[in-house]
């Protein structure tokens, strides 16, 4: 009896020794250092840069949810489709958009006033994907295919010339809609 | 001397394929009508595929017929002509004959009822270059007129020793369709004169005109007009099974050649290539009469008095063509197109299109209401009619679901929409509207993803310039800083000692410089930047603080080596070509046309030039890894 | 559907001529049962009623697992197996169209798992017994499970041919002796050979009126038959011939009524290939070594789990994209 | 790689402490538990076998006054390994016999019994202690499922005749159900079996341990 | 070391929100096999309470020494001595009981809710809350254990209780309800076999969906009420 004892005993501490060792080394080989996590929701994320969660960015509002530090909830331009991509990701739960964040719009375009423009440049230095060109003293444009409608270069200008449109759908934009199934389900008699 | 030789006849069945009723007797009776010229024609500038074509006129202007009222886009584009004489009276978004129902640029013309043409020179395309014809083209408004109005221009050349067979495609499988079929019968002559310019163009071996069993009248006519002319290529017309959708280029060219065209290919690319025998006819008239597309022979039957073929102008208004066919009462609805692939019309104010070969007014006899759409029991009657082999019911439930990842796995793009799913499903249901809501998903979903994909490397590229000028700025300082501690140091200098002593306070100063010209570079930039791209991981309340002191060159030193220094070396490459492209746009950008012209150019460079970045950074990326 | 039922008459008229009204009360008492469930399910999910009870996919259900009862089954088995398959089996897994598994088969096999004794009490077919029921007789043993005075249910109770095989080769008895035995006529059975006769020829119809596949009854049957067949060449005294496994049981019924639901099988032509041979082969194990007499409804569902499976690798290459395959072999 | 060798040694360490305290526990319980348990195994095994014997009919250890049995024999009884039969005494004198004995021939496969014998070849009882039989067809054999096997006592060789010892469907002397003859067919053969090896042993049954 | 509140959310989170049997769906094996009755149920929960219990104080109490890459080891270590000393306990103590869930006692290690709640929140709590979050998971996994044995026994079996005499001995025999006559030899098999369990499962989880989005439901309609009401004295 005392010797299944300690045979035991001798048999799981051998293999605790190794096990251990095994562990421990791979642990440290093996690592890996990057979090990929960041770049997955990052991918999520609109890339609108607009700054309404929060973070100065897209890529560090991300770090900060994949670091736990922030909800899913605070990116309006990503809207509710965002939220239930992020919350899938990471196995959360959905919530709808935090309000203090800001709301979900349709997706706009920033459309400078040419008339009004003083070429003052604060738009450009605001913008935060380089989509209005123009030089000192020079009328300023929105490269239309590049502005994501942050809305950050309304706030710097001096004179008001920055409107946000929202982007209306075209023929070209359009898309076919989801086919109303006809099924039309019995009303329950109250 | 006719030196055609013999083509070869077998026909090569493809998969699946439906017959509907046909419908063709009601408008194949009497020959093409001429349609007078309407008070006013709504001229749509989307008619290819492509970009929409830039309009070259104004309200007021007065146009001649086959005066180019627009000029293409891009390459993927068209031009748009003046259909006949008159005064521009609107250019601006106007219904246009599209699902949608939305409102497209459209050029409104008011006839002056002169119906008088533009000079017009004979174009010399017997000696002239590849490309250029291909500009006349475009710059002539041809492009498909079976209904997908790709351009033609794109369709010629490409091939480098010549072309195995061209098909014509004249199987109209549609049903009640007939304006090829009327076309051929009238016109065999000229069509035939079309397939020798093409064939010369091409260098295509052999030709072959499909044509389906139902129109031997027109299959005739081509017979004749192939024996007539004096060609010296193998040339012949095959008949064909009346199977829908024989008329589909990639069935049509297996039926004639064995050739799968799969999708994402260019059918070029495998030695075939395919145009619809109208297109044929305005490619000849293009090219020996100098005759822009501005009209094009459209079916309109079902519910009118008069169902026949009316030669019309493009932008005639729907209303038009259907007083001049005696519109019956009790049409509900006007398909434009046919049964099988065309769509409602959102009204009948709207402009004839280039893509228009039918209208269909539809009623309750003809078009029955379907019954309610039941659930799919996966019976697999629409896979036995897919012609594209597809498995139509599995990916109604992937587009049902949204699972549309699935769905392209499955080969969706592959779907050619032919509707003959949807036909002999018993469960009525409409597949290809699931197909089609798929597709538009897939594509908006591409579209913001490549969106996202440009704002994140721009705001990347951004936030690495504005860090590049900051340690600039700074490095400026600092040595400007111990430009004068060394001056000064050199007077107190005696001793190694001291001289070693001097160095290291000197080091010191230098530091301390440095420190605090970052924190002016800090504030300064502050000053003009909402957002501060240091303080990475700070959120936006904390940022708008200007960090103190301490904190900046700590910021600054540690937020370069925070980004992985092959990317920075990248982003460093395509920043100095933006930075160069930039300033020359700037420095054109007095007028405002000039800058907007410049930026657009300097915008594709670099594109480009990212694009190529990207691909090198990839490449270097891989190669270590593997 | 209306044609699938149409297809099934047949074997019913056989069916009852062999074992008697039974037959028809079990039919009837599973077509009530099921259209109610199938009602009350679509109401309780707010489906409209008239379009989905009026499709005649819950009758095809009722009549297939009727046909698989024993005609003698008390009349609440039936009831209770048609409730199941259609709320169990097809509407909780979201109505037509949605259902994993065959519901007749469900149904079938969940009674035939918690009441195996009810349901091998078969009668004997017409003529064998030695005493036999009467209609009023049969009604009174499915209604109130009471026989008339002087009735005994072991002398008009029989096993079926399946069962009889299987049991007696047990008792080591020889092939020859058990199909020497009166229950067996010609190929399969008394009455079980003209039942399953008839299933043929309803399948035949449904062939001829292109409502399936014919891949799916072909390769069931020949797979089930090339089983018996090795088997029974390589040791005739212990294993029947492959006539014997097509024309008795639900063989027939299955190949062309129950392998061939479009609901629950494959949709690729290989995939139906591979879905209606295994089905075959599970068939022979689960009859020959298996613990119920006949196999075809757990090989069903068995298969059933497996067709998104079989669908999933068998897709057929698409237009176009065959030339691709054998450009990038070559290549 | 100085810190992958550390890390090593450190989770070595780790485990093994962890090891050997919860290794010791786990020893500590058994070896506190052991004594209960083999008591209850033992109790289990007696109770058993007990059941197959008339209450208050002996006093001994049955799990003592064993008779193993060579392989040759067992196999007679149906058993595949050199099986037991256990004795019942009360104040010295025998009562009766438990033979294991094993049924090959169930619907799925092998029907496990004891069966308890009185010396003068009376049955005392029979259990079924393992099989596989269809639930709810063939399992009316297990004592826990009905009072089936209850009709064997008091039977013996003599009563019914060994030709009557089977099913009344094969027109023996004991009940079956409908449709369900198989597992109590190869039962009552195997008692019947149990009946005849105790008849012709019974000097080596019953005379020896006298 | 544990207050009130804390007492009540790691409860009502281990019972109801986080329910590791209908809401997170581990630890199958046992909920499917082990219940064919009430006794059978509740019995095996308990069990699962107790070595969930044990582990999570231990797990909780040893955390700190524990370096990460050998959490799993050391935690399937922990759980497999609280498992066995339970094992040869009931063996003991408890043997008839012990008979009956057999090998399910050892296969508690395997059980992925034990290891999942060590790993989720053990390892990051501390000893009375871990002891309390793992004793309420398996009070939440026993609950439905015991109603879904209680089920399925009423509907396989007609019986209640049965089986109660191998936890209080021979004398409760008597406190086996028969809902349905006991010479009847009543039994739908389709439900004591296995199917039976996922059957009932699914119906459990579809309840406790319910009742959630009723309570939901509920909850919404009183706060639009109360935002009414304030709307109302603000006008």
């Amino acid at each position: 009896m005392l010797l299944a004892f300690v045979l035991a005993l001798g048999i799981m501490a051998a293999l605790a020794l190794l096990l251990g060792a095994v562990l421990g080394w791979a642990a440290i080989r093996y690592k890996v250092d990057e979090d990929p996590l960041v770049d997955k929701i990052d991918a999520i994320l609109p890339q609108t840069q607009c700054g309404q969660c929060g973070f100065p960015g897209c890529k560090p509002y991300a770090t900060a949810i994949a670091g736990d530090e922030a909800d899913i909830n605070r990116c309006p331009p990503g809207g509710e489709d965002g939220i239930r991509k992020l919350a899938d990701l990471l196995g959360k739960e959905f919530k709808p958009l935090n309000a203090e964040n800001g709301e979900e719009k349709p997706k706009s375009l920033a459309v400078v006033d040419e008339a009004v423009c003083i070429g003052c440049t604060l738009c450009v230095q605001a913008c935060p994907v380089d989509a209005i060109v123009g030089a000192a003293k020079h009328v300023h444009t929105v490269v239309s295919s590049e502005c994501t409608g942050c809305e950050l270069c309304v706030a710097p200008c001096p004179v008001d010339c920055i409107d946000i449109v929202p982007v209306g759908e075209t023929v070209t934009s359009w898309k076919w809609r989801y086919p109303v199934i006809p099924l039309t389900p019995v009303k329950v008699a109250a | 001397m006719n030196a055609r030789a013999e083509v070869s006849k077998v026909i090569f069945p493809f998969h699946g394929g439906v017959h509907p009723p046909e419908h063709k007797d009601e408008s194949s009776q009497t020959p093409i009508a001429a349609m007078p010229v309407p008070r006013q024609l709504v001229v749509p500038l989307h008619q290819s595929i492509g970009n929409i074509a830039k309009a070259l006129v104004a309200v007021g202007d007065t146009v001649l017929k086959g005066q180019m009222i627009a000029e293409a886009d891009g390459t993927v584009s068209a031009a748009v002509h003046a259909p006949t004489s008159g005064r521009v009276v609107a250019v601006g978004p106007t219904l246009v004959p599209h699902p949608s129902g939305l409102p497209e640029h459209c050029v409104t013309i008011e006839s002056d009822g002169e119906d008088r043409w533009i000079e017009r020179n004979r174009f010399d395309w017997r000696n002239a270059e590849g490309r250029i014809i291909r500009d006349y083209l475009r710059d002539m408004g041809v492009v498909g007129l079976g209904g997908a109005v790709f351009p033609s221009h794109l369709k010629i050349g490409g091939a480098r020793d010549g072309l195995d067979t061209l098909v014509i495609n004249a199987a109209e499988c549609e049903p009640y369709i007939t304006c090829d079929d009327l076309l051929m019968r009238e016109r065999a002559a000229q069509v035939v004169e079309g397939i020798k310019i093409v064939q010369h163009l091409l260098q295509a071996r052999q030709v072959l005109v499909g044509i389906e069993d139902n129109k031997p009248q027109a299959a005739q006519a081509m017979r004749e007009a192939l024996k007539n002319a004096a060609i010296n290529f193998p040339a012949d017309v095959v008949v064909v099974p009346t199977l829908y959708p024989s008329g589909g280029a990639k069935q049509l060219i297996k039926l004639l050649t064995n050739i799968e065209v799969p999708s994402g290919v260019r059918s070029t690319d495998l030695g075939v290539q395919c145009f619809n025998v109208a297109t044929i006819y305005t490619i000849y008239r293009a090219l020996e009469h100098a005759e822009p597309v501005i009209s094009r022979v459209v079916t309109i039957t079902g519910n009118v008095q008069r169902p026949g073929n009316v030669d019309a102008l493009i932008g005639t208004p729907i209303a038009d063509l259907l007083a001049f066919a005696g519109d019956k009462p009790g049409s509900q609805a006007y398909i434009y197109g046919g049964p099988m692939m065309g769509f409602e019309l959102p009204g009948t104010s709207l402009g004839l299109s280039k893509a228009g070969n039918c209208i269909i007014a539809k009623n309750g006899a003809l078009f029955p209401e379907k019954p309610v759409e039941m659930p799919c029991i996966r019976c697999g009657k629409c896979a036995d009619a897919c012609p594209a082999e597809l498995q139509p019911m599995d990916l109604y439930w992937f587009g049902k679901s949204k699972n549309f990842g699935k769905a392209q796995e499955r080969n969706l793009f592959d779907c050619i929409e032919c509707g003959a799913c949807a036909y002999v499903c018993p469960s009525n249901i409409q597949l290809v509207d699931y197909f089609r809501f798929s597709k538009s998903e897939i594509w908006a979903a591409e579209k913001a993803k490549k969106a996202a994909d440009q704002a994140r490397e721009r705001h990347e590229f951004r936030q690495f310039r504005e860090e590049r000028e900051k340690r600039e700025k700074a490095e400026r300082a600092a040595a400007k800083a111990a430009a004068r501690t060394e001056a000064s140091g050199g007077n107190v200098a005696e001793a190694a000692d001291a001289e070693r002593a001097a160095k290291i306070k000197a080091a010191m100063e230098r530091a301390a410089a440095k420190k605090v010209e970052a924190a002016a570079a800090q504030t300064a930039s502050d000053s003009v930047t909402p957002i501060d791209p240091d303080a990475v991981s700070v959120p936006m309340g904390q940022a708008a603080i200007a960090p103190t002191s301490n904190e900046a060159p700590q910021a600054v030193e540690s937020a370069a080596p925070a980004l992985d220094p092959e990317k920075a070396e990248r982003i460093r490459a395509a920043m100095e070509k933006r930075a160069a492209e930039k300033a020359a746009a700037e420095a054109m950008s007095p007028e405002e046309k000039a800058a907007k012209e410049a930026e657009k150019k300097a915008k594709i460079a670099a594109a480009m030039e990212r694009a190529a970045a990207k691909k090198a950074g990839q490449a270097a990326q891989q190669q270590p890894g593997e | 559907m209306l044609k699938v039922a149409a297809a099934l008459i047949p074997g019913i008229a056989t069916y009852t001529y062999f074992f008697g009204v039974g037959v028809l009360v079990q039919i009837g008492l599973a077509t009530v049962a099921a259209l109610a469930t199938e009602a009350f399910c679509l109401r309780l999910r707010n489906y409209p009623i008239k379009p989905f009870v009026t499709d005649g996919s819950a009758i095809v259900t009722a009549w297939l697992m009727a046909l698989s009862f024993p005609p003698l089954a008390p009349w609440w088995m039936i009831t209770l197996a048609a409730i199941m398959s259609i709320a169990l089996a097809k509407h909780m897994y979201g109505g037509l169209g949605q259902n994993t598994f065959n519901p007749a088969m469900v149904g079938f096999a969940i009674m035939i798992v918690s009441f195996p004794a009810q349901m091998s009490h078969w009668a004997a077919p017409l003529g064998l017994a030695p005493q036999s029921l009467d209609a009023a007789a049969q009604l009174q043993w499915i209604f109130t499970g009471h026989l008339p005075a002087g009735l005994n249910f072991d002398a008009v109770a029989s096993a079926t041919p399946l069962d009889t095989v299987k049991t007696q080769l047990m008792q080591h008895t020889n092939m020859l002796t058990i199909l020497h035995e009166k229950l067996f006529g010609g190929i399969g059975g008394i009455g079980t050979e003209w039942i399953t006769a008839a299933y043929l020829l309803g399948g035949l119809y449904l062939l001829q009126q292109k409502l399936i596949p014919w891949i799916v009854p072909v390769t069931f049957l020949a797979v089930l038959g090339g089983m018996a067949g090795i088997f029974w060449l390589v040791d005739p005294q212990h294993y029947t011939s492959p006539l014997f496994h097509w024309f008795s049981g639900a063989a027939m019924l299955g190949a062309f009524f129950i392998v061939t639901d479009p609901v629950t099988s494959p949709t690729t032509p290989l995939g139906r290939m591979i879905f209606a041979g295994l089905i075959g082969l599970l068939t022979y194990l689960i009859r020959v070594f298996g613990g119920y007499p006949d196999g075809v409804a757990f090989a069903v569902l068995i298969l059933n789990l497996a067709a998104p499976f079989i669908d999933q690798y068998t897709q057929p290459s698409v237009f176009g994209h065959k030339n691709r395959k054998k450009a990038g072999a070559k290549a | 790689m100085k810190s992958m060798v550390a890390n090593g040694v450190r989770g070595a360490l780790t485990l093994l402490v962890f090891t050997t305290l919860f290794t010791a526990l786990m020893a500590g319980t058994y070896a506190a538990t052991k004594s209960i348990v083999d008591k209850n195994t033992a109790d289990a095994e007696r109770a058993l076998i007990a059941q197959v014997l008339p209450a208050g009919s002996y006093d001994n250890n049955l799990l003592a006054d064993k008779l193993t049995l060579s392989l040759a024999d067992a196999r007679t009884l149906g058993n595949d390994e050199p099986s037991s039969i256990y004795l019942a005494k009360h104040a010295g004198k025998e009562t009766g016999a438990v033979v294991e004995t094993t049924a090959p021939d169930g619907y799925a496969g092998r029907i496990k019994l004891l069966v308890g014998i009185a010396p003068d070849g009376r049955v005392l009882g029979v259990r079924v202690v393992q099989h596989k039989e269809t639930p709810g067809l063939g399992d009316y054999i297990d004592a826990a499922k009905s009072n089936w096997s209850e009709q064997f006592t008091g039977k013996s060789l003599g009563n019914p005749k060994l030709d009557g010892w089977k099913v009344k469907k094969d027109g023996g002397a004991f009940d079956s159900n409908a449709g369900a003859t198989i597992s109590p067919r190869a039962v009552v053969k195997a008692v019947s079996k149990v009946l005849v090896y105790v008849s012709a042993h019974k000097a080596q049954v019953f005379g020896e341990a006298a | 070391m544990i207050t009130q509140t804390e007492v009540r959310s790691i409860s009502h989170n281990a019972v109801w929100k986080q329910n590791p049997t209908v809401v997170q769906i581990l630890g199958m094996c046992p909920t499917l096999a082990m219940t064919t009755t009430l006794v059978n149920g509740t019995s095996l929960g308990l069990a699962t309470a107790l070595v969930m219990a044990c582990s999570g104080g231990c797990v909780a109490l040893l955390r700190s020494f524990v370096p990460n890459e050998l959490r799993n080891p050391v935690f399937i270590l922990i759980i497999a001595a609280a498992v066995t000393i339970l094992d040869l306990a009931m063996n003991a103590y408890l043997h008839a009981l012990y008979n009956v869930l057999g090998i399910f006692i050892p296969l508690i290690v395997t059980n992925c809710i034990v290891l999942a709640r060590s790993e989720a929140f053990a390892s990051k709590n501390g000893v009375a809350q871990s002891t309390l979050d793992g004793f309420m998971m398996g009070i939440g996994g026993t609950v439905v254990l015991a109603v879904l044995g209680g089920l399925r026994e009423i509907i396989g079996k007609g019986t209640l209780f049965s089986g109660v005499d191998l936890v209080f001995g021979a004398a409760a025999k008597s406190w086996v309800l028969h809902l349905v006559p006991a010479d009847l030899n009543y039994q739908f098999l389709f439900v004591v076999l296995p199917p039976g369990a996922f059957i009932g499962l699914g119906f459990l989880v579809a309840g406790k969906a319910a009742l959630d989005r009723r309570a939901d439901a509920a909850r919404r309609r009183a706060e639009e009420a109360a935002a009414g009401g304030s709307e109302v004295q603000a006008a």
